[in-house]
């Protein structure tokens, strides 16, 4: 070793390692045995001169004295990895939902699904920016209502929501025939949703056929 | 002793980590008699050879045995009470010690002499495992020699998750959706059918009207539509097997799927 | 400064120091972005020599890393620290003998100790997260098998199981050796063993490490 500590220095280092909270040199000196507090500041001194440029450093805040990474390792600390994860299906099923009945509410979300939708997968969807809220629908409990954002469309290369693809081909399958009553008294009757001009599958007109 | 068989020397530190009897009695004083102090015969033994102060591999096996006897003497004689295990230890080493007095010639198979080096061989074991203990309990240990930081900042690892999704996941989702969920419908739709009872009526009134044998096919209505036509020859089919089972029709068949024929009984 | 580290030597120093638990080279390798094992296995090693005589040392205990107050500076930190938990004189033997036999069963233990184990002894080892279940021996009755944990050498300071104190001669004397192989080698032979009883009714043919 090029610059062997003395024992004071060594001592002051292995105690301000191990303790749990910084320490002042007076308390520093009283651990170790009734030091001359000016002995201690000196050794700090020599030892934070020691610790410059490596990659932990000895510092004084408030006058107390304790040891920490070195500032520009801080990233060190907190590393970010990415994950790529697919969406969940039942996540994949209310964003599909989302959509193409936007705006929509969670209860109408669950009575299209037809199972009950834990509110941590509009959470994962609205995380991630696909959906956001968009106001509550006036009808008794004005139950919040759900749409799209501009990343959905982004992320899934559409310009807007005409684009969806399929939904044509969809509808000639049948696929986007509405589902029930229930759904119907959910929706209000309609008369909320005049604004609603596209993915047109859930209008309450094409509820006639079912009769 | 000697310097070289380190491992089996006894070492000082060991007595003191646990406490054991053999710390806390002086040179010759009389033992505890407390066998709470010992983990079984063996460890008494043990502690027993130790007093010899020498190697283990040139203990006396006699004497040992003579010192046992003499301890377990004395709780007794003290009336206390002996774990079953140190009095079987008891029995089997005066045996030993007779059979190690006994002229050679009148051996037995072991020779006590195979017996005392078993004995001998366990003690060094314990012996050693004993003292290997008492050195890594004398270590440095963490947390009481040497300590770890005492606050780190720990790390962190902040997994980002990037979610993934295509469209065609999607759409096939909402697909699935609807298709789960959609209404199904059982519609019976209403078809025209000739229930058994009119081809029983009409089977039995058309073979009224012919010894001959008529094939199956000829009772059909013929201008029926292709589903009438079906259920027709079902019902008729079935009012054939009830009428010969009623004895009032014969069947006949040439060949497996071959025209089903019938005709009245002549005797009917 | 006299030594001035290099980045890999920083990054490790900054990463060991924060880290919670120890840790191996190829683990600091994916902690710093995908490095060369060999590399940092070769700062770690730069790196505890320049910690050497200082008041920390840099350690290598089973292949995992950490920092260390010297030892012999115990006496500075030792007071008001909670004690080392006191083993029971049985639970420090089966110790000793787990760590020099391992992996070994409950039998072959209670055959070396001449008595049997309370398994609350086993209990107290596992709880501390000395020794762990390695497993099963394949011999008839397939006993539990026991071995130390890379806690344990940390807790002692041994950098592996090569490092425990007096191993070499132990094994150079035959004394980690079964009674019955010894006394074989003694007698020049086997072919007189005979059913005995040693007094214990614990006699060495009930190891199961004889298969």
């Amino acid at each position: 070793m090029s610059e062997r500590p003395d024992d004071l220095e060594r001592a002051i280092e292995a105690t301000l390692f191990a303790a749990e909270e910084p320490m002042t040199p007076e308390s520093l000196a009283g651990h170790l045995g009734d030091l001359a507090v000016p002995d201690v500041r000196q050794a700090l001194k020599a030892l934070s001169v020691h610790y410059q440029g490596r990659g932990i450093h000895l510092v004084e805040r408030d006058r107390r004295w304790h040891f920490q990474t070195a500032p520009d390792l801080a990233h060190l600390l907190r590393r970010e990895r990415e994950q790529v994860r697919r969406l969940s299906r039942a996540a994949t099923e209310v964003l599909a939902i989302v959509a193409y009945h936007e705006p929509v509410s969670r209860a109408e979300i669950e009575s299209i699904r037809g199972v009950q939708t834990s509110s941590g997968t509009l959470d994962v969807l609205m995380e991630v920016g696909w959906v956001r809220v968009a106001g509550r629908r006036e009808v008794p409990g004005r139950p919040v209502i759900y749409a799209t954002t501009a990343e959905f469309l982004a992320h899934f290369g559409l310009s807007s929501r005409r684009d969806l693809p399929g939904i044509d081909e969809l509808k000639a399958a049948g696929l986007l025939d509405p589902v029930d009553d229930v759904f119907d008294a959910l929706m209000g009757d309609g008369e909320d949703r005049v604004e609603e001009d596209e993915g047109g599958g859930n209008s309450p007109e094409t509820d006639d056929n079912k009769a | 002793m000697n310097e070289a068989r380190l491992p089996l020397d006894p070492v000082e530190g060991d007595a003191a980590e646990w406490g054991g009897p053999a710390a806390t009695q002086g040179e010759d004083a009389a033992l505890y008699l407390e066998l709470d102090g010992w983990e079984g015969p063996l460890d008494l033994l043990l502690d027993l050879a130790r007093r010899q102060k020498v190697d283990l591999r040139q203990i006396s096996i006699l004497a040992l045995v003579d010192q046992y006897l003499g301890y377990i003497d004395r709780a007794e004689a003290l009336r206390l009470e002996l774990a079953a295990d140190y009095l079987v230890m008891a029995a089997w080493l005066a045996y030993l010690k007779s059979a190690l007095l006994l002229p050679k010639e009148e051996q037995e198979d072991p020779s006590p002499e195979e017996l005392a080096l078993r004995l001998q061989l366990r003690l060094q074991r314990l012996g050693a495992m004993r003292e290997a203990a008492a050195r890594l309990m004398a270590r440095d240990r963490l947390g009481r020699d040497v300590f770890l930081r005492g606050a780190p900042e720990g790390l962190r690892t902040d997994r980002k998750t990037t979610w993934q999704c295509d469209w065609f996941a999607l759409v096939r989702a909402y697909g699935v959706v609807n298709a789960r969920t959609a209404p199904v419908v059982h519609m019976v739709r209403e078809r025209p059918v000739m229930t058994l009872d009119s081809a029983l009526e009409r089977v039995s009134a058309m073979l009224g009207v012919t010894l001959e044998w008529v094939e199956l096919r000829q009772f059909l209505p013929p201008h029926a539509e292709p589903r009438l036509r079906k259920s027709a020859l079902a019902s008729s089919f079935v009012a054939a097997l009830e009428l010969a089972r009623l004895g009032r029709a014969e069947l006949a068949q040439d060949e497996t799927f071959g025209p089903l024929r019938l005709r009245r009984p002549a005797a009917a």
